[in-house]
């Protein structure tokens, strides 16, 4: 099977970027928008195509998809075997991104001619959309874990760039600073983790790296550091790479400030797509998390599954429609990592493996859905703050339906997508872990119960006063929300578990009861006791929040994360240890070297008085010289 | 004879001491003279006829007249020195005695031997021939070079003495200095 | 012609004669009579220089005519001097040459 | 004629040039020809140059030529390129060339400036092209003394303290060198043998340990000084606060790297086993110094420190990638010094032309100007990108090479200060984007600004071939590599052996 073209789906908005960006002063703003869908659109066919061709027209070897290289060239050349590559790896996560991240690229293109219609820097927007769908698209398709990295931080200075998109506003540039530096700073662990696993391995290939049976995978066994080997410390690194750019605890702080970009930027990158990188990269790593170090697996499961209760529990306190929606971003990509932590290699073991592919799915697309509701909802109401809004469902019909429907499916309500994946994951957690399993089942009711108080509140609840009456959106604007919608409801039927597994052979699912009963359940009493707090206006809500007190306290302040950020950096780091640093280097570094220069010069003025410019003394000083040195040649004193 | 040698010597050592020690300018220049004087008689005994004859004119003569012309133009007759410092006249002194002593020595140690050669005749002629022949002996560009140089030195001293019209401007200068 | 006197003699006045003019040279205060002391200094030289041709190397007159140009350049030398000598009592009102210290540092 | 020494003579005839030329206007036309000329004639040596290696010319050195100078000394005017030498011809002739247009609008004494400038890139182009240590060091020279000129006549703030520390320290470095090359001299040939002062020739023979243990250090140091070595980096930040926008421009981005290639060329490649055995202290300073650079510019105000101080940390990288003798390592080296190079010196042009229309480089008086001034920040977020080691942008290969490179030593110090060192990526995109924040974001702060211009064509010029290099050497590094590849193989052979 020929993929070779696939290389085409990152490069055309490369070309897409490229054009706008260096033309973005002459072109109009449609045909600057019309390049940027029109690319996507390229890449949004190639994408299904290649989606269709690998699972339904390429043959199957021994019962399970195989890993095709489409493309690839060498890029940079370290060693013999260690060397960047520039490719596509076409398999069934990178077939099920690229239609993902295809999907939701195309849509938000298409929805921010509606949003961001009229804006100053239209252009830049398309521009630096294209770059991101390029950066996207060549993450997912990486043939090694180097070109991955390189995509990796693409993605984070296109995030950069789109949350700085209002870039006069310094709340926004502060976001955008954060963002880049919290999640270069965990790309820092990443680097040193593949440099670690390419000195052990003697690779960097996908391919070599994770062959279950291959020579890549049995190495690094034996060093050991800290009661683990080197390998499990590469993964652990490689892992908090991945954590930085999915927002895992302690790396989260930045997800909820990156709100300040343009809501379509929050469905694409903080949503739907490049947060759930680490997740990718985790299961693009996955045999060799599973082989080689089982308990950096451990580790992966557990922060997993703590950022899940903690973004849960933070997000239920939250005003801001959109950080409610970034925490439980965070929440349900804690939900895909556990998963993936949870997992075993083969069979019905590899169960979380595929169920975080598949919540991965879902969750990407009724979570762009989730956002480009909110989206309509600001674009209509110009607030972010539940407070400011209510009773909207009468004047935003279309946006109404489609973003209950989402919270419906995010809730994990059957027959919607959400309830399957989310179904899956539990059963995972289940057979693996009980505890987990438990906090997982907490969660779901958790998030079933803060997005049915964000909806309530938005949708209904008392109406506040507005200065103009909300009006839903433009047909470019709605027709995403539809698309997305029914994706929503699709998705739970595909067949996941016979495309996207460990080892690529179809595993068996049955639904257990046991776990899908409690999980509903949850949901619902979620659902119930927000209906009951925030349908109509009422006291409860307070009455709550003045009862769990500091605890309430706590969370709405997210545990003081930030702040205990802010300390360490601008307190320690920027204030003590820098200006310590300049000092030092100007007071003690540099005032050595003026120090000699001084030394030098103060001796000179010492000895100056020896040239008094008396001729007698010059005189008198010469002739005794002479004398002394003939006495000394007379006496042999040299030899 | 010999004791014309004593005579010479006397005098040149003591009227060099009091040339270099006088408290009074113009007396030292006298002094000065006579030790020239008596140099000139040291050379005729050496029957050095001609260069006795130089060391008078122009030493004697020249230079002495010199000195004085810029004593009488520069100091009063009559001011004397103030007294030296002990510590300079010390050191000095000392530094002086080594040096003498050292050079004694080792003039006094070292074995001269004389040229066997036959002896030329010093004569204003082959004085002459000399200082005008490029052959060997021959002193043709040392007398070309002394007398550009006694050009020089005449236009320089000339130059020099001068009154600068800048005067003004020089002070300025070295106040600025 | 040579008078009975034995060679280091003439070296001994000569000797003598160059560190009394050293000494002046070092003491006195006066520029002119430091430009006398250097006229002794080049004397005694002179000395030892016909001296030495008289006794050593009668054959040739080198330590004549080095005689000579010495006597013409302590002439043009001593010209040159007096006319600094002349120059500098203009400008600073004073032959001292302790006063004179333009060359300091 | 020898195209290598044309890039000597034609700065040379530019300077006559400019002497005879009647106006401003004039000098800056022949000084922007005769550069230009320059930059064409590298093209045409780094085209020469693979064309004779594709034709199967394997000579360490093309287009050798000896001219015996002082035959009692061994002196020769003896030149040849290897690729890494053309590579950094080419980096030097593209920066002179943006230096000269960065230095467009006229000010006091136009025609003695650019006079001291090409003077000064004569000294670069001798220094890269010279086989021979004496001629080598006499272009060393010629391209450090214009510097004190240039910076205490032309230069601002604290000019004349800052001239003169940086000619005093660069002097100093000098003075260490030339103990070293002269040792190198005297011990270039066994017993006996004539001695030499060509490269090649004494990198024929080893030198005995004991005599390179007495050596390295002060050749190394010497020219660690030039490529700002910790702790002797201190006349980098004054220097380049103080001197003009295009001096800035050529030091930063030419100069410091004569101290890496020097260090390269002849610390290491004549005095390999002192080289391996001291690696390790050095190794530690500039380890140190990368990360004690970034962390120094955190807190600067002043625009230029904060480049300065960045300066410190990738010079530092430079000599820490040389110093780990990994193939992989040193290959990151040099192409972090030409990267380097083009950064800084795009970074030290937009800094003059922000200068040129604020008045100031302090920071915090500015701010907004992405709205007024959208190119030259635009500019200005490519640089940082570029320094931050963005993939596309050179830095990265840069960095990734020397980190991958040094990851290839089996022991655990190489690998730990490795990863102490790589701890200043972060560091890096900490200031990079404190700086963008401050600078380029935000509100406008001072309503004067609305009326600045954006960059005139003699600004956009320079930035965009700056640009174009960076994009050029981050999206195809291979071409670069396949450049100076070759060259290293005897290199890295003499100094493998050892191990």
């Amino acid at each position: 099977m020929d993929f070779t073209y696939t290389i085409l789906i990152p490069l055309i908005p490369l070309f897409s970027f490229l054009i706008i960006g260096f033309l973005h002063n002459k072109l109009s703003n449609t045909v600057a928008s019309g390049i940027g869908i029109t690319a996507l659109t390229a890449s949004f066919v190639m994408s299904y195509y290649t989606a269709y061709k690998y699972f339904f027209t390429t043959e199957k070897i021994d019962g399970a998809y195989q890993k095709i290289i489409g493309y690839n060239t060498v890029w940079l050349q370290f060693t013999e075997n260690l060397h960047i590559d520039m490719g596509t790896l076409i398999d069934p996560i990178s077939v099920m991104m690229l239609v993902v991240v295809s999907t939701v690229s195309l849509m938000v293109h298409i929805y921010s001619t509606g949003y961001m219609k009229g804006e100053d820097g239209f252009n830049r927007f398309y521009s630096f959309l294209s770059l991101f769908s390029f950066s996207m698209f060549g993450l997912v398709v990486s043939t090694n874990i180097f070109q991955m990295y390189v995509f990796w931080e693409l993605v984070g200075v296109s995030s950069f760039l789109l949350i700085g998109y209002y870039y006069d506003k310094p709340s926004a540039v502060a976001a955008s600073k954060k963002a880049f530096i919290v999640t270069r700073f965990a790309d820092m662990f990443f680097l040193i983790g593949i440099l670690t696993v390419g000195y052990i391995t003697d690779t960097y290939d996908f391919l070599a790296l994770t062959d279950p049976s291959g020579s890549a995978i049995a190495q690094g066994g034996g060093i050991l550091f800290m009661g683990m080997s080197t390998m499990t410390w590469a993964l652990i690194l490689i892992f908090m790479g991945g954590a930085g750019k999915s927002a895992m605890m302690p790396f989260h702080i930045w997800l909820p400030d990156a709100m300040e970009g343009p809501t379509p930027v929050s469905a694409l990158i903080h949503a739907a797509t490049m947060v759930v990188a680490g997740v990718y990269l985790v299961a693009r790593l996955f045999p060799v998390y599973s082989i080689s170090a089982p308990d950096a697996l451990e580790v992966v499961a557990y922060v997993g599954a703590i950022s899940s209760l903690f973004a849960a529990i933070v997000a239920t306190t939250q005003f801001d429609i959109k950080r409610v929606l970034a925490f439980s971003t965070m929440s349900q990509i804690g939900y895909m990592i556990t998963a993936l932590g949870v997992s075993g290699m083969h069979g019905h073991e590899g169960v979380g493996y595929m169920a975080s592919m598949f919540h991965l799915f879902t969750h990407a697309m009724f979570k762009a859905l989730l956002f480009l509701g909110a989206g309509a909802v600001i674009h209509a109401v110009h607030s972010n703050l539940m407070n400011e809004m209510g009773g909207l469902r009468k004047y935003l019909p279309v946006t109404h339906i489609t973003f209950l429907i989402a919270t419906l499916t995010i809730a994990g309500v059957p027959p919607l997508s959400g309830f399957f994946s989310k179904d899956e994951i539990l059963v995972a957690a289940f057979h693996h872990d009980k505890f987990i399993f438990f906090i997982q089942l907490f969660v779901a009711g958790l998030t079933a119960f803060y997005m049915f108080r964000l909806y309530f509140r938005v949708f209904w609840n008392k109406e506040p006063h507005y200065h103009h009456t909300p009006h839903d959106a433009p047909m470019s604007m709605k027709f995403p929300l539809m698309f997305l919608a029914m994706f929503s409801f699709v998705a739970g039927f595909l067949p996941f578990n016979e495309w996207i597994t460990v080892d690529g052979k179809a595993i068996e699912i049955h639904t257990e009861w046991v776990v899908a009963i409690p999980a509903t359940l949850f949901g619902l009493i979620g659902i119930a006791i927000a209906m009951v707090m925030y349908k109509k206006e009422t006291a409860i809500p307070d009455k709550i929040s003045a009862a769990f007190g500091k605890f309430y306290k706590w969370t709405f302040n997210k545990f003081y994360f930030d702040e205990i950020y802010m300390f360490v950096t601008h307190k320690i780091i920027f204030n003590i240890v820098s200006k310590s640093v300049a000092w030092f280097d100007r007071n003690v570094v540099d005032a050595t070297m003026d120090g000699i220069g001084h030394v030098t010069e103060k001796s000179a003025e010492m000895i100056k008085g020896l040239q008094s410019g008396q001729i007698q003394k010059y005189g008198f000083v010469f002739i005794s010289g002479a004398i002394i040195i003939a006495i000394a040649f007379i006496l042999n004193l040299f030899y | 004879m010999d004791i014309m040698f004593y005579i010479f010597s006397t005098i040149i050592l003591v009227f060099s001491v009091l040339t270099v020690t006088s408290r009074k300018i113009l007396r030292a220049a006298t002094y000065l003279l006579f030790v020239l004087i008596a140099t000139a008689g040291l050379y005729f005994l050496l029957n050095y006829q001609f260069i006795a004859a130089i060391q008078l004119t122009l030493y004697a003569g020249g230079i002495v007249v010199l000195i004085i012309f810029s004593i009488l133009l520069t100091s009063h007759i009559s001011q004397s020195f103030e007294p030296v410092g002990k510590l300079k006249t010390i050191a000095s002194g000392l530094a002086s005695v080594a040096g003498a002593l050292l050079t004694l020595t080792v003039l006094l140690e070292h074995e001269f031997t004389a040229s066997t050669k036959p002896p030329v005749d010093v004569n204003m002629e082959s004085i002459g021939l000399s200082l005008l022949s490029y052959e060997r002996d021959g002193f043709v560009l040392p007398f070309e070079v002394i007398s550009v140089l006694l050009l020089a030195a005449m236009i320089g001293a000339i130059v020099i003495a001068k009154k600068s019209e800048e005067k003004v401007t020089n002070q300025e200068n070295n106040k600025s200095l | 012609m040579i008078p009975n006197i034995p060679l280091s003699y003439f070296f001994v006045v000569g000797t003598l004669m160059f560190f009394i003019g050293v000494f002046g040279f070092l003491t006195r205060r006066n520029l002119i009579t430091i430009l006398m002391s250097v006229e002794l200094i080049l004397n005694s030289v002179n000395i030892n220089f016909v001296a030495v041709n008289r006794y050593l190397f009668p054959d040739n007159m080198h330590g004549h005519f080095f005689t000579i140009f010495i006597i013409a350049i302590a002439a043009s030398e001593a010209a040159v001097a007096i006319a600094i000598i002349l120059n500098i009592y203009r400008k600073f009102k004073t032959i001292n040459v302790e006063n004179v210290s333009e060359m300091k540092y | 004629m020898n195209i290598l020494s044309l890039l000597v003579l034609v700065p040379v005839l530019t300077v006559a040039a400019i002497l005879l030329a009647k106006d401003n206007k004039q000098t800056r036309l022949y000084s922007a020809v005769g550069m230009s000329i320059q930059l064409i004639l590298s093209g045409i040596l780094v085209y020469m140059y693979i064309q004779e290696r594709n034709a199967g010319n394997t000579e360490l050195m093309l287009f050798v030529k000896d001219y015996v100078w002082f035959e009692s000394l061994n002196i020769h005017y003896a030149v040849g390129v290897d690729g890494i030498a053309v590579a950094m011809i080419a980096l030097t002739s593209v920066i002179i060339f943006t230096g000269i247009f960065a230095s467009w609008e006229v000010f006091n004494l136009h025609r003695e400036f650019f006079i001291s400038l090409i003077v000064l890139s004569t000294g670069v182009f001798g220094f890269f092209i010279s086989l021979d240590l004496f001629t080598m060091f006499l272009f060393y020279e010629v391209a450090v003394i214009p510097m004190y000129l240039l910076i205490g006549i032309w230069g601002s703030g604290k000019k004349e303290y800052s001239a003169m520390k940086l000619t005093l320290m660069l002097m100093a470095g000098s003075a260490l060198l030339l103990v070293g090359l002269l040792g190198i001299y005297m011990h270039s040939a066994p017993e006996g043998a004539p001695l030499t002062m060509n490269i090649m020739e004494i990198a024929k023979y080893d030198i005995p340990v004991e005599v390179q243990r007495f050596l390295f250090p002060f050749t190394f140091i010497g020219f660690g000084i030039l490529g700002a070595l910790f702790p002797f980096h201190t006349w980098s930040p004054d220097g380049h606060a103080s001197a003009p926008t295009a001096v800035s421009m050529l030091h930063a981005g030419v100069l410091m790297k004569l101290g890496g290639y020097g260090a390269f060329r002849i610390a290491m490649f004549l005095l390999p086993e002192a080289a391996n055995e001291q690696a390790w202290f050095f190794l530690l300073l500039t380890g140190g110094s990368v990360v004690y650079g970034a962390l120094g510019a955190i807190k600067q105000k002043d625009l230029k420190y904060i480049n300065a101080y960045s300066s410190v940390s990738h010079c530092g990288l430079i000599l820490f990638g040389i110093l780990m003798i990994t193939k992989t390592a040193i290959t990151g080296a040099i192409i972090q010094m030409i990267s380097h190079g083009i950064m800084t010196a795009l970074f030290f042009a937009l800094i003059g032309m922000i200068y040129g229309r604020t008045h100031t480089r302090m920071i915090h008086e500015m701010g907004g100007l992405m709205k007024v001034i959208p190119f030259l920040g635009v500019a200005y977020v490519i640089g940082g990108l570029a320094s931050l080691g963005l993939p596309g942008l050179s830095g990265f290969v840069a960095e990734m090479m020397i980190f991958a490179g040094s990851f290839e030593h089996a022991d655990t110090f190489h690998r730990v200060l490795t990863i102490f060192a790589i701890t200043a990526i972060v560091i890096t995109a900490v200031y990079i984007l404190r700086v963008v924040g401050i600078l380029l974001l935000g509100p406008v702060k001072n309503k004067h600004f609305f009326e600045l211009k954006d960059a005139k064509w003699w600004e956009r010029l320079p930035l965009i071939t700056l640009i174009a290099a960076i994009a050029f050497i981050g999206i195809a590094p291979f071409w670069i590599i396949e450049l100076i590849d070759e060259s290293l193989v005897p290199l890295m052979d003499k100094l493998l052996s050892i191990q």
